[in-house]
């Protein structure tokens, strides 16, 4: 009953391997962080599990609807926020409620005016909107946490609880690991394209954030 | 192994090449209406033949490429774009020096000699393209469908005689016309120096090619030699 | 399938009718370019009359290919392309709603030019309305179709806005030398007759031809 | 015996306030984390500071040598590190060897390469030699460990410490509060363009990080 | 100050010839441009002679909008505009080193046009070739100053390929005119004498004018 199966999945890039043998499953509830080095894979595993690149070896299995929070925010700057979640709506299978999204985000008084007008953090949460609305079955986010601030933050974790409540699957890659740990319930650890460990959380990484980097990252 | 047989075709074709510009200036008389130069006709028309064979082998090898996300047809299309190219500036240098001394000018704009040099620029740009793109498979799809799309030109250029009056002449050879506008012995003539040239052509894309391939390589391994330098950062 | 293109073309249309920054900067570069124009080519002299045709689509080019260069970009911007992907958006409805998009706004575009134009060089280009809409409608539709699908191919290149028209001119020469000849026959007050036709053929075999490539590749173009 | 004065600094972008009435003093070898929610002014405030945008209101007096790692990280990918290093060396008035830079954050094997094949850490790892070489004795750095693994971390975190042992003052922002915890000597905490503290770090947000948002920040 | 415009007039050239990337793909575009123009204008008529100077000049305007047009985006890419002014680098040195580095790359593409156009269109360029020279260093430095001025108020924004030409083409005229004309008799073969020298004072005026200008209005325009 996995939702997203991969079986020696392998990604290059021309001759480099960006990705190698990597065979693993989540299934439906799950909360996966993807830890890793800068250029480990992470970012690359993220777009082959959205279907944005294919493997170039191996099987990968995707679930039916699919969201991605990428680097960039993927909302148009020249629309409204109403007008872009209303946009996106559209393309989605299911029928949303808009209106409530623009509620639930704390948007609704300002969604009429333009997105050039929002200032970051606007901006930001009608992005979590736009990714959460419409029941996703996996959700794929690429370090939300960057430059976040504590309300953000909170917004973005109360989605993330919504959603694994409602037993979405959830893959988030990060470097900031203590936010990362509030709902990851398995981790995924990438070195060098090489999947290092896949499993539950462990004990030590509570405390010790660069735990998993130091006893699982190549020695030299 | 390979490499000798390489290099034996290569020098084959040179000494074939030799012996046809022998019996060309020797054996073969001067043309009524134009004398001497018309021996320039030997190269100019083998030589955009086998241009429009090596950017057909790369159309080909193009679509093959993205078809099937391979990465070997890609390095061989680039090879016979490149190899195909350098035909092109042969036959456009043969051709202008020819009309310089048939027709006085070196150039006109009627719809053969155009669309030849719409042609040489589409695949310059081409290859100018590839090089802006630093994904290799982005490279590989952009390119391809863009090598895919070029070949309209050549398919253009090559029935411009047909579908407008050019100042250019029209078809002389009699798998076009039937027979009976060239001599056969010029015919002839020029069909063996196409040979020599298409023997050519083969040597200089393989080479690219296996060129091409380690250059793909390479970078692989540089990427991964880079990456494992980063991680060695601060021990 | 296209009802996908249909809200990705209303929501194009208006995104540019926001703003409209896109359709008014490229509505000032064709009039600035005509005054070019003006001072490149004697315009009071009669020879203009066997150029109009000439003029008015090499300017119709050169503004299309600033308008269809947007396009992509405006996906771009924000990485709204890969959440189009994501959603299980066919990149031939994409390709296709933009398209229709880039369409009208060239259309836009033509539709103050050719007044303008009739005025300051004082050729009357209205005598045969209904050829004029067509054959700008067949040319603008070549320029938009091929235009997207190369701005889709060209996205990614930091030189986009020189690769593109690179890319684009020679390809679509064909089409533009038809549409040339064919205003310029409209403005003389000629019918396309006999021989003309194959120029009217040959702009709809074009069409024809790019739009099922355009539509066929842009899978391979967009998705890796 | 101030680095940096402003007295009453206010930036306004047309009619909207940046920053109202700052008023401060940082002192050499000083190490200032700027703080504040999305919007409230942080990057506004250290464009000031670096002197590429002027106070709409009120002075402020700069340094002399200033040096800046903005969100962009202010290096060209078509030269290689060593040719980058030399061009802004080039524009210093101090002379500064370049290879002993390479060779302190590592690069110096690959320094020939174009910076377009260089991994993201390897980019990092230049632009923090940039930015630091040539003893600048104002370093303004804008979210400068958003995105950096452990390694590239340590390397900011040493490389600050040098910085700081030379008597240069250094003011970061960021929403990571523990990491900019390790060096910084003083907060300055930004709501709504609105100075709400400035001062030594206070205990409770060594183990508490977001403690300075709850007790100086708006309540809604 | 000086020192400091070759410094970055040393690395743009460098960076520019590293990849050779703009100086192709403008190279490319002034061709593909020159085979649109054999479309419009017929090129094997006798008027075409009228219009080389014409025809040239709107090649190089075009495709010297587009490389200007690079010109600070290279700086904008990473950011690096706001570290070369945060080092304390005067504005107006970094608008001489990089006018200086965009007057190189337009005339090296002039230097290859030049000779192409002679031959493709069968109109003996070089006849004079001094007075060929001064008038491209002339005009060339015209389009590269105000090219480079206007880049830089342009570099923030969304449009700017759009708005880039749309500010410089009027700008520019006088000094584009001016060239048309010179261009135009030196390809007949005739000295410019009497009252043609007017224009070339334009020329020189023009420069004089507009370098100040340039310079004097630079500070404000990068620095806010
Ligand atoms: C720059 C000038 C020229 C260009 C770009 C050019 C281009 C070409 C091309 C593309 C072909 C090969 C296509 C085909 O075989 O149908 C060709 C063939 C040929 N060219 Fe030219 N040409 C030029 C000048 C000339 C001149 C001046 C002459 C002679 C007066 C000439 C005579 C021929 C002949 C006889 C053929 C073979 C036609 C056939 O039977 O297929 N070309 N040229
Ligand atoms: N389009 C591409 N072409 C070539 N190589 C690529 C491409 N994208 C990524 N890579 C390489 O693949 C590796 C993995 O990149 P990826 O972006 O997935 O890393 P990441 O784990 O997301 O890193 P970060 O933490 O820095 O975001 C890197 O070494 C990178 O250089
Ligand atoms: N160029 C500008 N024009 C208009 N408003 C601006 C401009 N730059 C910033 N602002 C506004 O000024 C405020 C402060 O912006 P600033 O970028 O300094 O915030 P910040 O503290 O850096 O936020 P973040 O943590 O999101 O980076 C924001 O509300 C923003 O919308
Ligand atoms: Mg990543
Ligand atoms: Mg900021």
């Amino acid at each position: 009953m996995a939702v997203l199966e991969a079986k020696k999945v392998s990604k290059f890039f021309g001759h480099f391997p960006a990705l190698r043998d990597l065979t693993f499953a989540f299934k439906a509830g799950d909360c996966i962080a993807l830890l890793g080095r800068n250029g480990a894979g992470k970012t690359t595993l993220l777009h082959l599990m959205a279907g944005l690149t294919r493997p170039t070896d191996g099987s990968l299995e995707i679930a039916r609807r699919v969201s991605l929070l990428g680097h960039g925010i993927g909302v148009y700057d020249e629309l409204s926020a109403r007008e872009n979640l209303q946009f996106f709506a559209n393309l989605l299978p299911v029928k949303v409620d808009v209106e409530v999204w623009l509620e639930k985000v704390n948007l609704r008084e300002v969604a009429g005016a333009p997105l050039r007008e929002y200032s970051r953090g606007m901006r930001q949460r009608l992005a979590l909107a736009r990714t959460f609305m419409g029941e996703p079955e996996l959700l794929l986010l690429d370090e939300p946490f960057t430059s976040l601030d504590d309300k953000a933050t909170a917004l973005l974790q109360s989605l993330l609880a919504e959603a694994l409540a409602r037993q979405a699957t959830v893959v988030l890659s990060t470097h900031q690991i203590p936010e990362a740990m509030a709902h990851a319930s398995r981790i995924l650890f990438l070195e060098r394209g090489k999947l290092r460990y896949f499993g539950p959380c462990p004990d030590e990484m509570l405390g010790d954030s660069t735990w998993i980097y130091r006893t699982y990252g190549a020695v030299s | 192994m390979f490499d000798k047989i390489l290099f034996g075709v290569g020098a084959a074709s040179g000494l074939y090449l030799v012996r046809n510009l022998y019996t060309m200036l020797m054996v073969l008389p001067d043309e009524a209406a134009q004398g001497m130069i018309y021996r320039i006709m030997f190269f100019h028309i083998p030589s955009w033949w086998t241009c429009f064979i090596c950017f057909f082998i790369a159309g080909a090898a193009s679509g093959y490429s993205i078809a099937k996300k391979n990465f070997r047809a890609d390095s061989l299309a680039v090879a016979a774009t490149e190899v195909g190219l350098a035909f092109t500036f042969v036959g456009l240098a043969t051709g202008m020096i020819w009309a310089k001394i048939i027709w006085g000018i070196w150039w006109t704009w009627d719809a053969r000699l155009t669309w030849a040099f719409i042609t040489a620029l589409t695949y310059a740009a081409y290859l100018m393209m590839r090089n802006m793109i630093p994904d290799p498979n982005e490279r590989m799809r952009v390119s391809g469908a863009l090598n895919v799309f070029s070949f309209a030109s050549v398919v253009i250029c090559y029935k411009a005689i047909d579908w407008w009056r050019t100042q250019h002449p029209g078809a002389v050879m009699s798998f076009r016309t039937g027979g009976g506008n060239i001599d056969p012995a010029m015919e002839g003539m020029t069909y063996q120096n196409l040979f020599a040239f298409l023997m050519l052509c083969l040597v200089l894309v393989t080479v690219r090619l296996r060129q091409e391939e380690s250059l793909r390589t390479l970078e692989g391994m540089r990427r991964l030699a880079f990456t494992r330098q980063r991680i060695a950062v601060l021990g | 399938m296209l009802r996908m293109s249909w809200t990705i073309f209303l929501k194009d249309v208006r995104m540019e009718f926001r703003g409209k920054e896109a359709l008014n900067a490229s509505l000032a570069f064709a009039l600035v370019v005509l005054i070019l124009f003006s001072f490149a080519f004697d315009p009071t002299s009669e020879q203009i009359r066997e150029i109009t045709g000439g003029l008015l689509w090499i300017l119709f080019a050169f503004s299309g290919v600033l308008l269809v260069n947007r396009s992509f970009v405006r996906e771009q911007s924000n990485d709204c392309l890969d959440v189009l992907l994501v959603s299980k958006v066919p990149a031939s409805s994409l390709l296709l709603g933009k398209t229709m998009a880039n369409l009208v706004f060239i259309l836009l575009v033509e539709a103050v030019c050719l007044p303008v134009f009739s005025v300051l060089y004082n050729i009357s280009m209205f005598q045969l309305p209904l050829w004029l809409l067509g054959v700008c409608l067949l040319a603008s539709w070549a320029i938009a179709i091929l235009g997207t699908a190369f701005a889709a191919m060209t996205v990614n290149l930091r030189l986009r806005e020189l690769m593109l028209p690179v890319m684009l001119y020679p390809m679509i020469i064909p089409a533009l030398a038809a549409a040339m000849y064919l205003t310029n026959n409209i403005a003389a007050g000629k019918v396309p007759v006999g021989d003309d036709l194959i120029w009217v053929r040959l702009l709809v075999g074009f069409n024809v031809i790019f739009t099922t490539l355009s539509l066929g590749l842009i899978d391979t173009i967009l998705v890796d």
